[in-house]
């Protein structure tokens, strides 16, 4: 079963055959050629200029430890298992706050860790969430160095600063 | 349909022995045909070769572990645009350590490359296959994965297959909790 | 019984048979799994008699991902993004096929609004396919500016996608009973004006590419999949209508609301090469792409404001049966085999039928008496995609 | 002992070179892959950093993107196509499941739990798939490593 088919051709058909592949090949170069002046250019030139991302990209999660009422939704819905919830009992007569949206915080949250290295950015978590306070922030520029850099305790103190830049008032 | 089928094939291959399994809601699940599994190569080859119900393509082969005995599905199909059909075929396995069927790559080659899956995947050896390998996993895995037995081999060719440090062990307590607490009402609900 | 050889069995060298002293081996040659070419991680490994393919044997499972198992672990909604990952460059497709399984287990009734955007959705998913088959093709053959329009204007597609269900590749976008995200109307505008985009970029493409002396040169006449051979080993998809069967699900089965909308299927007619070769399979792509506009504008048209999401249990128990439900797909039929247990949470069995998985099957059948260049050019047309071949 | 001017000029200059010249490999496993694929084309243009002539052959790359899920049977290949790249090589490791596993960690029997336990990885880029500005990013926090090198000082210069 040769697939390769050879004929003698008569000049007429090798000369036809030359001009057909110069013709054809002027032509595709021709349609390149045109983006010098014809279209507008299409690269985003990255670090200098940024793509402003809609409004539902789903980039590096963020967990609002305030507004969190341990539920643990989240963690049954991830199915990559990759969000650990560990919560205590308040103490008896302890002040019971409110979430932002007025739900009773009864649990005290002992734990919020999301390992982001194994997480699937499906967004399965953020839907579940009673109080929304776990959202997926637009920050995708987050590359590390090392691997365990990348499991992030959202009750950690350093993580307020980045919560001053998303959890909007 | 199914019911005329089954009785069709049961006249034409003796010891076929299919029986029609019939839903009760056609429109949400799929009926089948049970057959002998010593008779799946000559009710194939009815199947393909008889003119009133040829089915001309294999469309896939699913093998399905019910853990006491295990189940191999032939859908079959036919490229016919006035009339398109499918069929469900279906042969048990009960032996797990020894699992072995008539292969049916004689009548379509396509069974090549399904079969092999499914002996890779459920340990079912195929007769008279011409290349009877595993396809997906490596010719030295351990194991059938996808039996509901199975556990998974603790290294392969040098590496650990659950490396401890990557587990997350220290961060899972919670789930390893909830589990605990889903067994415990498992068996309070027995 | 038929033997090896009808799989392909290497067959006699052709070259200095008559002379037994020259008689030579056949030398065994490993393409992949790290081979440009090879769109991923297949191996090829290939006894050639000089540069003739002698025989071809596909070695795959290089990206076994294990996604079957998983599945069975997983709630039916959970499994979604698994579902995305198998074709990941036809997710919506891939989700759409699996929601379709479980609603018809179900029995739930989806909204028009959702259907005709799981439509929209999923034929725009066709085309960016589409886009991508032509460009990687056009960088397996040798031209490499293709590539960079293709990803142009699939970027345009995958901008409308991440804006509608927020990931550009792995959307998790239709869920079972409807969709996750309305589409509003300005980025259903954006839609129509893309079409009109698109269907000048198409022509351009042909002028660019299709009609190039150098391409035909190098797709036509090769790789020929007969219908017959098509048929046995269970083809679908661009390889079945390449080689000049007119066979789509969407109007031979119509699932969905496809009954409704008026498109042609486009088969391979061989006016360059012969139907079945590289040529026709590739040019069944390219038409399909204008199809799939054809219908989002019918789409658009029919579109009226709706909910978008049935009614589905929140917790989602599923009675006891079987189901086996197949679309079309950009690369061939996709099925879902789904068993289920009695009030079960999650699938007892997934089987996913890949359509590459058989495609990739069919290689030692067209390999013998191939150049190993035409070899290269007949992967590439076909198409693969190794995330659903190993799963 | 000082560094001394001469050598660590000579160091910036060399770690310059390389660091504008990353030459990538065209290693695609899975989704990720197609993101990489995007990231070279036009609309956001790796050529821009030096890094977007993709070399079909590990002898002539400097860099490795493992872009994709790294399976048991693909990761001895991994390691010989890591061993057959000459000095000096760097590893991206792209997405989440070349960094853990990803979404097949728990019951993936055939998954590689992280590229780095076969070859060392420089970079860890997250995302599943990670958007190609990401990759970018990745690329980037890798020349500002590879600007910090201390090729010539750590040959001549003994520390006390």
């Amino acid at each position: 079963m040769n697939t390769q088919v050879h004929h003698t051709s008569s000049v007429k058909e090798y000369f036809g055959g030359l001009w057909d592949g110069i013709y054809s090949s002027l032509k595709g170069m021709w349609i390149t050629f045109r983006y010098v002046w014809a279209v507008a250019p299409v690269s985003i030139e990255y670090p200098e200029v940024r793509e402003v991302l809609p409004e539902r990209a789903r980039m590096r999660l963020f967990n609002d430890a305030l507004n969190c009422i341990s539920c643990t939704q989240c963690a049954m819905a991830c199915p990559v298992d990759c969000i650990y919830i560990a919560s205590e009992k308040l103490p008896e007569g302890s002040e019971i706050k409110k979430t932002s949206n007025g739900q009773a915080i009864r649990l005290h949250l002992t734990q919020f860790t999301i390992d982001t290295a194994l997480c699937c950015y499906c967004g399965l978590c953020t839907t579940v969430c009673p109080t929304e306070c776990l959202t997926h922030s637009h920050d995708y520029e987050f590359s590390a160095y090392t691997i365990d850099s990348m499991k992030y305790d959202y009750l950690a103190p350093d993580i307020v600063a980045w919560r001053d830049r998303i959890v909007k008032a | 349909m199914h019911k005329e089928l089954s009785d069709l094939i049961n006249r034409n291959v003796s010891g076929a022995n299919a029986v029609a399994y019939l839903t009760a809601d056609a429109k949400k699940f799929d009926s089948s045909i049970t057959v002998e599994t010593s008779h799946i190569y000559k009710v194939v080859e009815f199947l393909k070769t008889n003119k009133t119900t040829s089915f001309n393509s294999l469309h896939c082969i699913s093998g399905v572990d019910y853990t006491d005995y295990m189940e191999v599905c032939y859908m079959l199909t036919n490229y016919d645009p006035s009339a398109v059909r499918n069929l469900t075929l279906k042969v048990r396995v009960t032996d797990r350590v020894n699992a072995a069927i008539d292969s049916v790559v004689g009548q379509f080659v396509s069974a090549d490359f399904l079969e092999r899956e499914v002996y890779d995947m459920f340990g079912i050896k195929f007769n008279n296959h011409p290349d009877m390998r595993r396809i997906l996993c490596p010719d030295d895995w351990e194991g059938f994965p996808l039996r509901k037995d199975y556990v998974a081999q603790k290294d392969y060719n040098g590496m650990t297959v659950y490396p401890d440090n990557k587990m997350n062990m220290e961060d899972r307590e919670f789930i390893v909790r909830q589990n605990m607490i889903k067994k415990a009402q498992a068996e309070k609900a027995q | 019984m038929q033997t090896r050889w009808d799989v392909g069995e290497p067959h006699k060298p052709t070259i200095n048979t008559s002379t037994e002293q020259l008689k030579s081996d056949l030398l065994t040659l490993n393409m992949g799994p790290q081979h440009p070419a090879t769109h991923g991680v297949l191996r090829i490994e290939i006894w050639t008699d000089s540069e003739i393919v002698a025989h071809a044997i596909p070695h795959i499972g290089y990206l076994h991902r294990c996604m079957e198992k998983h599945c069975e672990n997983l709630d039916f909604r959970g499994v979604i993004p698994f579902v995305d990952r198998l074709d990941y460059l036809a997710s919506m497709n891939m989700e759409w096929t699996y929601a379709m399984t479980i609603e018809k287990m179900l029995g739930t009734e989806v909204p028009r609004r959702a259907e005709l955007l799981r439509i929209l959705t999923c034929e725009l998913q066709r085309i960016a396919s589409h886009l991508m088959a032509f460009g990687t093709y056009a960088i397996d053959l040798g031209a490499f500016s293709p590539f960079l329009y293709a990803f142009d204007y699939r970027e345009k597609i995958l901008r409308l996608f991440e804006e509608v269900s927020g990931a550009r590749l792995l959307y998790n976008y239709i869920w079972i009973g409807g969709l996750w995200n309305d589409w509003s109307p300005e980025q259903i505008s954006r839609v129509t004006a893309f079409c009109d985009d698109m269907e000048e970029e198409a022509k351009k493409y042909h002028e660019l590419l299709s009609m190039n002396k150098i391409f035909i040169a190098r797709t036509a006449h090769v790789g020929v999949m007969s219908v017959q051979d098509c048929i046995d080993f269970g083809a679908t998809g661009p390889i079945l209508r390449g080689a000049g069967m007119k066979w789509d699900l969407r109007k031979n089965e119509p699932y969905s609301l496809y009954s409704e909308f008026d498109f042609d299927v486009p088969v391979g007619t061989g006016e360059v090469g012969e139907p079945g070769d590289c040529w026709n399979r590739y040019i069944v792509r390219m038409r399909e792409v204008v199809e799939s506009i054809k219908i989002i504008r019918q789409v658009i048209e029919k579109l009226e404001p709706g909910s978008i999401m049935g009614k589905v249990p929140k917790v989602m128990k599923l009675p006891e049966g079987e189901v086996y439900f197949r679309s079309e797909c950009p690369r061939g039929e996709l099925a879902f085999h789904l068993v289920t247990k009695q009030d079960s949470k999650e699938p007892f069995r997934l089987k996913v039928r890949s359509p590459c998985f058989t495609h990739t099957s069919m290689l030692p059948r067209v390999a013998p008496g191939q150049m190993i260049a035409d070899f290269v050019a007949t992967v590439g047309s076909i198409d693969i995609v190794l995330g659903e071949i190993d799963r | 002992m000082q560094d001394g001017v001469v050598l660590t000029t000579l160091d910036e200059f060399l770690n310059w070179g390389r660091k504008n010249s990353l030459w990538p490999m065209t290693f695609g496993l899975a989704c990720c892959a197609i993101e990489m694929m995007a990231t070279g084309a036009a609309k956001y243009d790796l050529e821009r950093f030096g890094c977007g002539a993709f070399m079909a052959t590990p002898r002539r790359a400097d860099l490795m993107i493992v872009a994709g899920t790294v399976t048991l049977k693909m990761a001895t290949r991994v390691k010989v196509l890591y061993e057959q790249m000459a000095e000096p090589k760097y590893v991206i490791s792209m997405g989440s499941c070349a960094n853990k596993g990803g979404p097949y960690w728990q019951y993936g029997y055939h998954v590689l739990k992280g590229v780095d336990e076969v070859v060392p990885v420089d970079v860890y880029v997250p995302g599943c798939p990670p958007r190609p500005e990401a990759l970018i990013e990745g690329v980037m926090t890798l020349q500002k490593k590879i600007a910090n090198e201390r090729l010539l000082r750590n040959k001549w210069v003994k520390h006390a």
